[in-house]
């Protein structure tokens, strides 16, 4: 078995582009201000590449992404915050050394469970672990007992409202409404200036490709396969022997670890993590971010997150008042004309024009005998 | 524990909202046996093979394979068990390719974990191509399922059940809709595959189905209505009643 | 592309109208001290590289002009734009004409920390007047402190906070809590409170304040009950009830958004009528611009405690609403916040001109002890914590939708965000 | 909590409590009537239901303008004509959407719900622009306020009658046009067997669109009722989507008769626990019960088994 099972040119090609507008040109093209923002759109992208397996191939649509993409973001706030709140940073508080909103609450003391945020190493595996110990418990209830389609969505919807309000009613141990803001260094490295910015939007440019990486090989194993199979013929999976669940069990988890790892470069790079990251309408968005893209194609999520934010950032700069039927718009055109989003729009639509292109100029030069051979 | 029947289903019953389909419903097939079921249209057939593969929750009743209660097990489990099912239309993954589809089936890396890791190695890559030429489409392998005739496809379904290499089989109307050469084809490659395992079969054309089957049971309305062999239940009054009485 | 205006607006207000609005407050306002930017060369006034030129300075705007939030922040965009305009009919500040880049932070925090810093690295404005929750504040506090930007805060909040790169035009709670329920207590003879609220961090600490007040500094006062509804959320008939059963002599209600336009139309409707006072209904959040929405006859009798109410009497207000009228249309009403918000502006441009400087230090320097005579709210001071000296009144809501004024403190309350035995 | 209290008291408060759980099931089953009927019937996934709710409440508002400005005298019954007129904008808007947008989408049902949520913001900014960012205040006629003194201590709020008569008139309506109906046999023909239903002479076409439109047009009815009792503002719709959508699903989505009893368990359920437990937590627990429900019921309250 060799690489090339894994990945074929053309998607090498793909990764490749990619690579290089992440890593070369938006850092020579943009300044750290816009670098920075376009390194939070990414993080997007990492939701969405979730999607495009969860969803794209697998056919589980769910409506609830933002509740992983912010356990994951909240889980790296509480340990920022726990180093941003020293004694001397809180002095003037009633219990120093305890975040401010815990003091605005009259709690006297950390909760225990916010305890093992003090370890980074904890943080990181809490991260990844928390958003997936979630997808699990959702996952094995509903994808045990079938439920699929439109019910998966709306439950996932309900959670995600549930987690909102819960939220934002535990302010004492979340900061509520707030989320929790003023973040500020990681293990003494201050998050906030500009070189720090940029050296995020490459880590985060790394861990995107990693989580990539991962989407291609699990699209590319037998497994992969299965997802698709499943899409179209659960039945007919269940009686060649699979354990239909279980896979989608997994995939769920698989793409609610890479939503957290999202939610966390959220978090460092935008400086605070609040619940209107988790709630109906941002999962909602982060499903739109991988339709643009082309439900079915992980790369073309990471671009459907780019340009739909980046979109969203320039109407709503120049016409704030249209922004919304501009948004709107794109979900209606993306649903009813291109349901394959971008990437089906190049695969369909523009690789056959370049490919007649080239042909049309292999020909021609065929046709041409007096120019120089071809090879 | 030495049993004389490969599968023995007692006194089985599946009602909706009142209605029953299956109605204690008994029958025992043997090793190697060949048992076709016919009935009318809404006897129960379907649903008969839809209990014992777990695809339908019975009311009551037990369905025993070689010693286990496959009541009692998940879908996945009774195909580990040795149980194979064609559905009545032919259910194969479109997306997929004909090798694609016939890997899924391959009985290897089953679990999550299997399947990420599953390596397709000789072993694997031999085996379909074995099975490929069993059923017609070796030339096939590469093209996507979606684009097969309803034949090729109905082929493609026993072909993944074949490599899953089950010891009691089950065939909904494995010919229906097919052409005549099709439908020769196929009865071939059912006689060539029913050798060394059981098989239970739905058929309604009578002249297949005197060709293969080793005893027949009739259903009628979710009952047993006659079983013995093919000349048996042609000449039951009861048979030749349900059949032209109305 | 940004929103960006001179002098003129586009949403429709008339020239002619607005100049003769600016010429009456002309009068009133600042006497201009004719300032002429020759006489203060650019090169010494931005020392930062702030967006001045010879003859225009640039402010951001930041609020939700979409979302759910739009709701409140709509009067005040447009309060600052009256203010920005008024001080450009009298020549600017230090002779530069004020322009403005508007951005919308769509009622979502962290576009709201997205805009802020675009406003500060991008457009370098030399100031910004913005947000509206507290939550949108607390995600653009710490760009405003890394890069240094400086920014007037209107909405009345929970306090607890004092940024050197804010100016809280707002009151803090206890500025808007403790005189309206001592009032409440000494005029109308109430002992027992049932605290109401939206959920989220100011109704909450709002109530804490006031539990703690009505408990440690009332006499023979208490807290009968205290509940919080999710934002939102617009069935409030078993919370009725159970003030019923609670005979309180105050429902203390802090409920905010579309909850309000439901909570009051559901006590009315539950036969609870605010107006025969029994119980008595007082709230610190609903301002003239909420009523429009919840109706006239369904408050009318409820008190609210606030700085500013549209009714106010005085030279100054009366001005200050005929000029926003003008600008933006007869049928506009005008909230606390608006009022509040409209002072952003003035506050900034009397730093300036006493600083004699843009760059954000000399401004802050220059900022604490600022007395703004020409407030509608009536004189107004700068705090050296960075809140505003003000009265706190009690309206009684009419059916028209307007606030009667029924009570306002003899003197200036003093602001205090960190309140010593509230904590 | 309840020694202070006379029996007398108690009695009265817990009369009036049962009548607050019996308003808010009527709230809940108006908010999910017209969703039932196009997700029960027709598979789709209206996101944009809140909108068209809330549709319903802009026509109230400006019938409520122009008899305050043209026909004062007969300011009382407006509210009649303007629940009338909410139907037929809401229908009528209905119809243009499933002509121009659902139809092309019956076999995607998860698609559909994605195009709906972009109607929905749509919708949202068009009413942001034409009525302005801030609520408007829909002035009801006097006699619809206030409340009724059944005995010194119990008053029952008119307006929650009212909700309560529309909700049953409602359902009742619903009920004889689904179950009495010409229409109502071939939309349940449809839902049964599209390709049958077509071949036997149904135009399944015309009768998939006037499905959406009612179902849209109650929606819309919902909405002008609920200009008593909540906000009306460009983004209010969204206010309600998430607990209708859980009102049917919980309902079972194939019947009507579950969607009532699902309204009527959640609302019970919650009523009872905002009486006891503080408000935030009454709803998470509520909404925790019900996906907990859903997850060991998925199929809902009420759901036929069939053969596959």
């Amino acid at each position: 078995m060799t690489l090339t099972n894994y990945m074929n040119r053309k998607e090498l090609l793909g990764f490749l582009i990619l690579a290089a507008v992440i890593f070369i040109v938006l850092p020579l093209a943009l300044d750290t201000f816009r670098l920075n923002l376009f390194g939070k759109y990414l993080t997007y992208a990492f939701v969405a590449i979730g999607l495009a397996l969860c969803w794209g191939a697998g056919g589980i649509l769910s409506l609830g992404q933002g509740i992983f993409f912010g356990l994951g973001g909240y889980c790296m706030a509480m340990f920022l915050k726990l180093e941003a709140s020293t004694p001397e940073n809180t002095a003037i508080q009633s219990t120093p050394g305890i975040p401010d909103f815990m003091d605005w609450n009259q709690l006297t003391a950390l909760p225990i469970w916010w305890q093992p945020f003090h370890s980074l190493a904890f943080t990181m595996l809490a991260v990844v672990m928390v958003p997936v110990v979630f997808a699990f418990i959702i996952g094995f209830a509903m994808f045990t007992r079938r439920v699929g389609g439109v019910y998966f969505a709306i439950i996932t919807q309900a959670f995600a409202a549930i987690l909102t309000i819960l939220i934002i009613g535990q302010q004492g141990y979340t900061g509520g409404v707030n989320g929790i803001t003023d973040l500020r260094t990681l293990l003494g490295w201050d998050i906030r200036t500009d070189e720090a910015k940029n050296i995020l939007y490459f880590v985060n440019g790394a861990l995107l490709f990693v989580v990539l990486l991962i989407a291609q090989f699990v699209r590319k194993s037998k497994l992969g396969r299965l997802l698709i199979a499943m899409r179209d013929q659960e039945d007919r999976v269940r009686f060649s022997g699979y354990n239909v669940a279980n896979f989608k069990i997994f995939i769920f988890c698989l793409g609610a670890a890479f939503a957290g790892v999202g939610g966390a470069m959220f978090t460092l790079q935008v400086g605070f993590m609040s619940p209107t990251l988790v709630g109906i309408v941002p999962s909602i968005e982060m499903v739109i971010f991988c339709a643009v893209g082309g439900r079915l194609s992980i790369l073309g999520a990471v671009y459907g997150a780019l340009l739909v934010n980046l979109a969203k950032t320039t109407f709503s700069e120049g016409f704030p008042e249209l922004w919304l039927l501009g948004l709107g718009g794109l979900f209606i055109a993306v649903v009813m004309a291109f349901p394959n989003g971008l990437a089906g729009l190049w695969s369909e639509k523009v690789e056959p024009l370049l490919n007649r292109l080239i042909s049309k100029t292999q020909s021609a030069e065929a046709a041409n005998p007096n120019k120089a051979p071809a090879e | 524990m030495p049993e004389r029947f490969i599968l023995s289903v007692e006194d089985l019953t599946v009602s909706f909202d009142g209605f029953k389909a299956v109605d204690h419903l008994s029958f025992y097939v043997e090793p190697n046996e060949c048992r076709v079921i016919i009935g009318p249209n809404g006897a129960g057939k379907t649903t008969v093979l839809d209990l014992i593969c777990g695809r339908t929750k019975a009311t009551g009743g037990t369905v025993k394979f070689k010693g286990m209660n496959l009541l009692d097990m998940r879908e996945d489990q009774i195909v580990h068990a040795g149980v194979g099912r064609k559905f009545q239309t032919p259910s194969v993954y479109e997306d997929l390719s004909v090798f694609e589809n016939l890997e899924l089936s391959y009985p290897k890396g089953h679990g999550v974990f299997g399947a990420i890791f599953f390596n397709q190695d000789q072993v694997v890559q031999d085996r379909i191509q074995e099975i490929a030429e069993t059923i017609f489409l070796a030339d096939q392998l590469d093209e996507k399922a979606a684009y097969l005739s309803h034949g090729q496809k109905q082929w493609l379904e026993i072909g993944m059940l074949l490599i899953q290499d089950p010891e009691l089989l089950m065939l909904d109307e494995p010919v229906a809709g097919m052409s005549v050469a099709e439908r020769k084809k196929t009865a071939e490659l059912l006689n060539r595959i029913i050798q060394d395992r059981s098989v239970i079969v739905i058929e309604h054309d009578m002249g297949f189905v005197a060709d293969i089957a080793t005893r027949v049971t009739v259903l009628h309305r979710g009952e047993m209505l006659s079983e013995g062999s093919m000349d048996h239940v042609q000449n039951d009054p009861k048979v030749v009643e349900v059949y032209l009485g109305h | 592309m940004s929103d960006k205006g001179k002098s003129t607006d586009s949403l429709g207000m008339s020239r002619r109208a607005m100049l003769a609005g600016s010429a009456a407050l002309t009068a009133s306002l600042f006497t201009p001290k004719g300032l002429k930017a020759a006489d203060y060369p650019t090169s010494e006034v931005n020392t930062t590289g702030l967006a001045v030129t010879d003859d225009t300075v640039t402010v951001g705007i930041l609020h939700s002009i979409t979302g759910t939030m739009a709701i409140s922040e709509t009067g005040s965009v447009q309060a600052e734009k009256l203010a920005i305009e008024q001080i450009n009919a009298q020549g600017g500040i230090l002779g530069r004409k004020i322009e403005y880049v508007q951005e919308d932070g769509a009622s979502d925090w962290p576009t709201f920390a997205e805009k802020a810093k675009k406003l500060l690295v991008n457009d370098k404005v030399a100031s910004v007047m913005g947000c509206w929750t507290s939550a949108s504040r607390k995600a653009v506090l710490p760009v405003f402190e890394q890069y240094n930007g400086f920014l007037y805060y209107p909405t009345f909040y929970e306090g607890l906070e004092e940024s050197p790169n804010v100016i809280y035009t707002g009151q803090e709670a206890t500025q808007q809590i403790i005189a309206g329920l001592d009032w409440v207590n000494k005029e109308k003879g109430a002992k027992s409170f049932y605290l109401l609220g939206s959920d989220y961090i100011w109704p909450r600490t709002s109530n804490k304040i006031a539990r703690k007040h009505i408990e440690n500094f009332m006499e023979g006062c208490k807290v009968v009950g205290e509940e919080y509804y999710p934002l939102g959320h617009t069935q409030f008939n078993s919370v009725i009830n159970k003030i019923r059963l609670k005979k309180p002599d105050v429902i203390y209600a802090i409920v905010v958004g579309g909850s309000n336009v439901a909570f009051y139309k559901q006590l009315t409707a539950a036969g609870i009528d605010p107006a025969a006072e029994k119980p008595l209904v007082l709230t610190i959040s609903v301002t003239e611009d909420e009523i429009r929405g919840i109706g006239g006859e369904n408050i009318a009798g409820s008190y609210a405690c606030m700085k500013y109410f549209q009714s106010l009497e005085n030279e100054n207000n009366l001005e200050f609403v005929k000029s926003f009228k003008e600008m933006w249309g007869d049928d506009i009403v005008i909230g606390d916040v608006t009022q509040a918000a409209y002072l952003g502006p003035w506050l900034w441009k009397a730093a300036v001109e006493k600083a004699g400087s843009f760059d954000v230090d000399k401004v802050r320097e220059a900022q604490v002890g600022i007395e703004l005579p020409t407030a509608p709210e009536g004189y107004v001071k700068v705090h050296e914590n960075h809140h505003l000296w003000s009265k706190t009144r009690v309206g009684k809501a009419l059916a028209d939708g307007q606030y009667e004024v029924v009570f306002e403190t003899a003197d200036l309350v003093e602001p205090d965000p960190f309140p010593e035995g509230y904590q | 909590m309840f020694a202070d209290y006379s029996m007398a008291e108690l009695g009265a408060i817990f009369a009036m409590q049962g009548f607050a759980g019996l308003i808010l099931f009527s709230v809940f089953v108006l908010m999910a009537l017209g969703l039932a009927i196009i997700f029960g019937q027709m598979g789709v996934i209206n996101m944009a239901h809140g909108e068209f709710m809330i549709l319903g409440a802009y026509v109230t508002y400006i019938v409520s303008n122009i008899f305050a400005a043209y026909l004062p005298s007969l300011f009382g019954i407006y509210f009649f004509i303007a629940m009338f007129l909410a139907f037929i904008a809401s229908g009528a808007l209905g119809l243009f959407i499933e002509w121009a947008m659902i139809r092309h989408l019956y076999k995607r049902p998860l698609d559909t719900l994605l195009a709906t949520w972009g109607l929905s913001l749509i919708l949202q900014q068009i009413y942001r622009s034409v009525f302005g960012a801030r609520e408007v205040g829909v002035s009801i006629p006097d006699w619809m306020m206030g409340s009724l003194p059944l005995t010194d201590l119990i008053e029952i709020p008119i307006n929650g009658i009212f909700v309560m008569v529309l909700a049953v008139s409602i359902s009742l309506a619903v009920y004889i046009m689904m179950f009495r109906s010409t229409w109502g046999r071939q939309v349940r023909a449809i839902n049964q067997n599209r390709v049958m239903a077509g071949a036997v002479g149904i135009n399944t076409e015309w009768t998939d669109r006037l499905t959406f439109g009612i179902g849209c047009g109650v929606a819309g009815v919902a909405g002008s009722a609920f200009t008593m009792i909540g906000s009306t503002g460009p983004t209010a719709g969204q206010l309600y989507i998430v607990d209708t959508f859980l009102v049917v699903v919980f309902g079972g989505a194939a019947s009507l008769l579950g969607t009532i009893a699902s309204a009527f368990s959640i609302s019970q359920a919650q009523s009872i626990m905002e009486f006891f437990l503080s408000g935030s937590m009454a709803k998470v627990i509520t909404l925790l019960v019900v996906v907990g429900i859903l997850m060991i019921r998925p199929q809902g309250l009420f759901a036929l088994k069939l053969r596959k």
